[in-house]
């Protein structure tokens, strides 16, 4: 089936242009960046379409072979790829929604300096990221969860001219080297205990066994794994990355940082179901903690002005709903709200981005407003991306956001609340963004510019995107409109079974009501009375605040872990580490060959012959040692 | 016969060997070498190594001693000043010599004191062909690296002997 | 070794004996001499001795193993010849002389 | 017949006749060469001065044997011995026709042959430098030091052309025995194209053959590569301060090396003493028209004489070239002298074309000589034995 050709394609797009692409042509880059990026995607529907999966057949995961990587000992580690469903749909959202950005950010990119840079990293990114969706083994999956955050680093720190980016790019990359030290923690746990990393293999072994009732090894696994998705998916306490990886580019911010990369960590979990089924206790906390990222994040999500950070937390929020999921064992529904999410949350970071592109590189929506003149086919779009992902009933986000929460219901009916409530928030920021953006009128100032939305064409009139960027948005807009008729639990159902009984039909009608009682709550504000929002928050000045600040989480972080470990490697480590321990040893060590060679030098006379002297002798000890002693023997 | 032709040309090789030793012009030294070498071709051919013994000839006498005689002949090197044996040299050198070379010569009677004589003609695979096939089936390796030794000689060879070496 | 009247033929230890003196000329030569081109030629005396002995075991142990070895030595001692030459004229050229203990930069 | 004594009476042989080819080969020299350049030659001593080496012997030996005073003694009187030792050494090996018995013993022309005898004859010329290059660094003069070190420096470079160049036929004759080799060339292709090396299957070594008498005539010393004794640059090179029968030594040495090569290269190139075509086709008779057309062309000199004791001298020369036509006929003997005189003229040839050669071709300068060696000369070897080999590899 020539499974390798899917990451394979990306790979040479990316060689050839971070190769050559200094010396190729805008059209060519194009060609090349696209071109290889939607091969991969036609086949993978090939290929998918051969392994039967969309009329029903794969039932059985379809692996391939390719070479032995690693072989130590009874550790044997392979390359192979394999494709079961869950493959199919990640599959199948990376590659499509990878597509379309691509499609999108050839015109959003079109003035940008490093345009060859930015497609290679894409490409590389897309590459990674096959490779972290198809790995047969933990180790590969492994390989391509950091090459993402390469990637992402790599992407996020894309404008690094300035610091703000850079700063944002290496907080991303540390943040997420704590999780993936879990990761690796937990790999070396499932390597040591199972001795083998294939996932095929890891979980037959499972099956048969017990499932745990206290903490045991199958907990500390799926803990250490839940610390890597955190940091890979932006979870509480490791979210904090992901509203400033908001620094790159938005098609990076919609294809990485929201549509395929972050999902890694839900994806990871959903593959390791497995090991959590044994573990409730896991899969509690698993629950909890993205309940409360959900709920923190919309909180927060209330009082940005950045329409990007906006999203940015929308998304952090919504990576929380598909944990909950998870939690409460509703694998499918997580996997659902992954793929509805791509779809509406990358509509939404690209029509923000056109958005920002029609105000020439304006982010701040309390500039922007009465937009609907000048960019109609935006609004029409943004329109279906935010009732998606406010829960308007019928549409994807609605139709995944329900299954979760009445998974949730039947799990703890609290968490249902805290959802529910947590989805009013979610439609009540998103549509404030909506209407901050489009109606009023336009507040922008003349050619504004900063950072690196100087788009070289700097007149003031916003305008409407052109078509390689608003046909993407189109698509994306359908597809979050009609996703959640595609029913990808049934379609998971070989994988993760899915729980009998009908749930009560009250519980959609209250996600719904309160989904648009939040839309109408944000019309009230931001169109009847403006006024009204100021006033609330003085009222609520420290609630405010607090939000408005993020709960000051980063000054925390900064507080309890940076500033002491910088502080403590500057003034235990080098201070005394190195200079005392490490200096002194060299020198000491240096000091100590001087002294010998001092001693030594007496021998050397600088006179070849005196040299060849000692050879001699030495031989003549060799000749007496294997003549005499050495026959003797 | 044989035991003649040994003496004859051991007594070659040693009187040769002892002359290079003793004889204070280079040029002397160097013929006494290329005598040394004929008389050791000599011996070769009576232990049945007719191809190296032809090889002695032709890259030893032949070509390496030429280039000796070339450079003495380039540098005009006169004889050497008054031989001034440094003190390790008297002390050290030649009483380990003597050493050396008595324990070897008891060694070697010891080990093999009476072995079968040697007689010309009774080791036959010292031809060009025997030497060949072994060349290149068994040691091509090594063939094929002292081929890349060489090459790399001779570019030293080049950059050092170059003009504008300082 | 027997000495008395010769006989037919040596025993293949002389021929060893033999190298062994040639090896002492050359280590004697390469402790004595200071012309550095007469060094070298000690140096050769004794690749050569060693291709002797290489010989005699070839032919005691009828094998041709020891004629490629010493077929390797001269090799090798070809490229040393052509290196080691092209250094002393360097060396000439650079301080005019060719008396092996003046050549003694590195020292202190 | 004792073994000692059969090798005796050949070397005795051999040498008498080789001293005497050496000594007329440089009658010869001057007359071919005063006929190119339309002159006459030597001609005072003896008839057409065939006695003119003879003289020169006596003059040489007569002469006084002058030692200057600042010369190194020891290799001053060593280099002339080397030069002609090592030239005269490679003759012994050199095969002059097949085996034969006479009188019941069966011995083959030629004093021995070495199983290596190719190798052999490379190690020996190898060895002639030390002579050249020694008369020049002892004879303590700067014309002789650059002579010296010019040949020495020529016979190291063209060596390796040489050997790679003999290589070549080996690899089809796939041996290293003079004899061999020449008896690997017997026979004819199609009937009547001799075996030759120069046309043997699967690679005529005419290319081979040309570089081996290129690089001979550099090994010898001679025109255009005579650069160790340029007369007009160096006096006269490296034997400058020799004089009398040492300066004699060098002579011999070169027209000596200058047999060998001609000997090696009709060994190896042109089938040695086998014929040009066919006896049955009367290639036996080849000889004896020879020698009876030079008969018929001294009589009818003599017959109208331009001087007058040609009268008595051409009809001698007649006759005695007569009595060889007529010794070709005799069989007991034919079958020895066929195959001599098949090898001879060859060698003959070849030294005519040496002779030749010089009559004609300027000299080299010094560096075109190098880069002639080493840009021209090589790299064609190489080539040449490259293809020799993988034709073989390929054909064998």
């Amino acid at each position: 089936m020539q499974l390798w050709l899917i990451p394979i394609l990306p790979l040479i797009g990316f060689l050839l242009n971070g190769l050559f692409g200094k010396r190729l042509a805008k059209p060519v880059i194009n060609a090349i960046a696209v071109g290889s990026v939607v091969l991969s995607f036609l086949w993978v529907v090939k290929t998918l379409n051969a392994l039967g999966a969309f009329s029903g057949g794969l039932e059985e995961t379809y692996k391939e072979h390719y070479y032995t990587w690693i072989q130590s000992g009874a550790l044997n580690i392979s390359v192979d790829f394999a494709i079961d469903r869950l493959t199919a749909v990640m599959l199948m959202v990376v590659t499509g929604v990878g597509a379309l950005i691509h499609i999108y950010a050839t015109g959003y990119m079109a003035h940008e300096g490093g345009y060859y840079r930015f497609f290679a990293y894409l490409n590389l990114f897309m590459f990674f990221m096959l490779i972290l969706v198809l790995g047969a083994n933990f180790l590969l999956l492994f390989v391509g969860w950091e090459g993402v955050g390469l990637c992402s680093y790599l992407l996020i720190g894309f404008y690094f001219l300035e610091k703000f980016a850079t700063d944002a790019g290496n907080k991303a990359f540390i943040v997420n080297r704590i999780g993936d030290f879990g990761f690796s923690l937990a790999i070396f746990l499932v390597g040591f205990h199972f001795n083998s990393l294939d996932f095929g293999t890891v979980f037959a072994q499972i099956k048969g066994m017990p499932i745990e009732a206290s903490a045991g090894i199958f907990t500390a696994i799926s803990l250490l794994l839940l610390v890597g998705a955190t940091g890979k998916s932006a979870q509480i306490p490791l979210y904090v990355w992901l509203p400033d990886a908001m620094a790159g580019p938005t098609p990076v911010s919609a294809l990485i940082h929201a549509a395929t990369m972050v999902t890694a960590g839900v994806y990871m979990i959903a593959r390791t179901s497995q090991i959590y089924l044994h573990s409730p206790w896991a899969l509690d906390i698993v629950a909890i903690v993205g309940l409360t990222t959900a709920f923190v994040a919309a909180t927060i999500g209330l009082a940005q002005n950045d329409i990007k950070k906006v999203f940015a937390y929308s998304t952090v929020s919504q990576l929380g709903y598909m944990f909950v999921g998870l939690g409460v064992g509703a694998f499918s529904a997580g996997i659902f709200h992954l793929m509805t999410h791509a779809f509406f949350k990358a509509l939404l970071f690209l029509g923000a981005g056109s958005v920002i592109h029609a105000c020439s590189g304006e982010q701040d929506m309390r500039h922007m407003g009465g937009l609907r003149k000048y960019t109609p086919i935006t609004m029409v779009t943004l329109l279906c991306g935010s009732l998606a992902i406010a829960g308007f009933p019928y549409l994807s986000g609605a139709a995944s956001k329900d299954l979760i929460l009445e998974a949730a219901y039947e799990h703890a009916p609290w968490m249902y609340w805290v959802g529910v409530f947590t989805a009013g928030m979610t439609a009540f920021y998103v549509f404030r963004a909506f209407f901050l953006t489009f109606f009023g009128e336009y507040k922008g100032k003349a050619a504004a510019g900063h950072g690196h939305g100087d788009h070289g064409h700097g007149h003031g009139e916003p305008h409407e995107s052109p078509a390689v960027m608003w046909i993407p948005l189109a698509i994306l807009a359908v597809l979050s409109v009609g996703g959640g008729f595609i029913n990808i639990p049934h379609f998971l159902e070989p994988i993760f079974p899915l729980q009998e009984g009908e749930p009560a039909r009250w519980l959609e009608y209250v996600a719904t009501a309160a989904g648009l009682g939040g839309i109408a709550v944000a019309y009230l504000f931001y169109v009847v009375s403006p006024a009204l929002p100021e006033s609330l928050a003085n009222s609520f000045r420290g609630v405010y605040n607090l939000i408005y600040n993020k709960y000051f989480v980063d000054e925390f972080y900064d507080a309890a872990v940076v500033e002491p470990v910088v502080d403590g490697s500057r003034q235990l480590l080098w201070r005394v580490g190195d200079v005392r321990l490490i200096d002194g040893l060299a020198n000491g060590i240096g000091s100590t060959a001087r002294g010998i060679g001092g001693i030594l030098r007496r021998g050397q006379s600088g006179y070849i012959r005196s040299y060849a002297a000692w050879v001699l002798a030495g031989s003549i000890l060799a000749i007496a040692y294997i003549g005499f002693i050495g026959a003797s023997r | 016969m044989d035991a003649l032709l040994f003496m004859i040309f051991a007594a070659i090789a040693v009187i040769c060997g002892i002359n290079l030793v003793v004889q204070t012009h280079p040029i002397s030294s160097a013929l006494s070498l290329v005598g040394v070498m004929g008389a050791l071709a000599a011996l070769y051919l009576l232990l049945g190594g007719e191809f190296i013994a032809a090889a002695q000839l032709v890259v030893y006498a032949g070509a390496i001693m030429v280039l000796f005689v070339f450079v003495i002949m380039l540098l005009n090197a006169g004889t050497e000043k008054k031989l001034t044996v440094r003190p390790l040299g008297k002390y050290l050198g030649a009483p380990l010599l003597l050493l050396f070379f008595g324990m070897m010569a008891y060694l070697i009677q010891r080990i093999l004191p009476e072995s079968s004589p040697v007689v010309f003609g009774a080791f036959q695979s010292g031809t060009a062909a025997e030497i060949g096939k072994s060349l290149f089936t068994v040691y091509l390796l090594p063939f094929e690296v002292t081929s890349v030794l060489i090459l790399i000689a001779i570019l030293g060879a080049i950059v050092l002997a170059r003009k504008e070496v300082d | 070794m027997p000495l008395g009247p010769l006989p037919a033929a040596v025993p293949p230890s002389w021929y060893l004996t033999l190298s062994a003196i040639l090896f002492a000329l050359g280590v004697l030569g390469f402790l004595l001499r200071r012309n550095i081109i007469t060094v070298f030629m000690s140096i050769e005396l004794m690749l050569n001795a060693v291709n002797l002995s290489f010989i005699t075991f070839s032919y005691m142990l009828k094998r041709v193993d020891g004629h490629i070895f010493s077929f390797f030595v001269m090799v090798v001692a070809a490229a040393e010849a052509a290196v080691g030459l092209a250094i002393i004229l360097t060396v000439f050229k650079n301080r005019q002389t060719l008396e092996i203990d003046e050549v003694s930069t590195l020292k202190n | 017949m004792n073994f000692y004594l059969l090798s005796l009476i050949k070397t005795a042989i051999v040498v008498a006749i080789f001293m005497h080819v050496l000594a007329y080969l440089q009658w010869i020299e001057r007359k071919v060469i005063a006929h190119v350049q339309l002159r006459v030659g030597p001609r005072r001593v003896g008839p057409h001065g065939l006695l003119q080496p003879l003289a020169d012997v006596i003059k040489l030996v007569t002469k006084e044997d002058i030692l200057p005073s600042h010369v190194n003694k020891v290799f001053y009187f060593m280099a002339p011995f080397i030069a002609v030792t090592f030239a005269l050494i490679s003759i012994s090996i050199i095969p002059f026709g097949p085996e034969i018995t006479v009188g019941g013993v069966r011995t083959n022309m030629g004093l021995t042959d070495l199983n290596i005898g190719v190798l052999f004859i490379l190690g020996i010329s190898g060895l002639g430098v030390y002579g050249v290059a020694l008369a020049g660094w002892a004879s303590n003069n700067k014309y002789a030091l650059m002579g010296g070190l010019r040949s020495s420096a020529q016979m190291i470079s063209y060596e390796l052309p040489m050997a790679l160049a003999l290589a070549a036929p080996l690899l089809i004759l796939n041996t290293l025995s003079l004899r061999e080799i020449a008896n690997g060339q017997a026979g004819f292709y199609l009937g009547f194209i001799p075996r030759w090396s120069i046309f043997q299957m699967p690679f005529p070594q005419i290319f081979s053959f040309i570089l081996f008498l290129i690089a001979g005539f550099a090994e010898t010393n001679r025109v255009p590569f005579d650069l160790p004794e340029a007369e007009n640059e160096l006096v006269a090179g490296f034997h400058v301060e020799y004089a009398s029968m040492k300066f004699a030594s060098f002579f011999m040495a070169e027209y000596a090396n200058m047999v060998t090569v001609s000997c090696i290269a009709t060994l190896l190139f042109l089938g040695g003493w086998h014929p040009i075509f066919p006896e049955k086709y009367g290639s036996g008779l080849i000889p004896v028209v020879i020698f009876a057309a030079s008969a018929l062309l001294c009589f009818s000199h003599a017959a109208n004489p331009a001087r007058p004791f040609d009268k008595i001298t051409l009809p001698v020369f007649g006759v005695l070239f007569l009595g060889a036509a007529g010794l070709f006929l005799v069989p007991p003997v034919q079958f020895i002298l066929l195959p001599l005189f098949w090898f001879c003229a060859k060698v003959l040839i070849i030294l005519f074309v040496f002779i030749w050669v010089r009559a004609t071709l300027p000299r080299f300068r010094y560096d075109q000589l190098m880069r002639f060696a080493w840009t021209f000369m090589f790299p064609v070897a190489l080539v040449n034995l490259f293809i020799t080999a993988l034709l073989v590899a390929v054909y064998p």
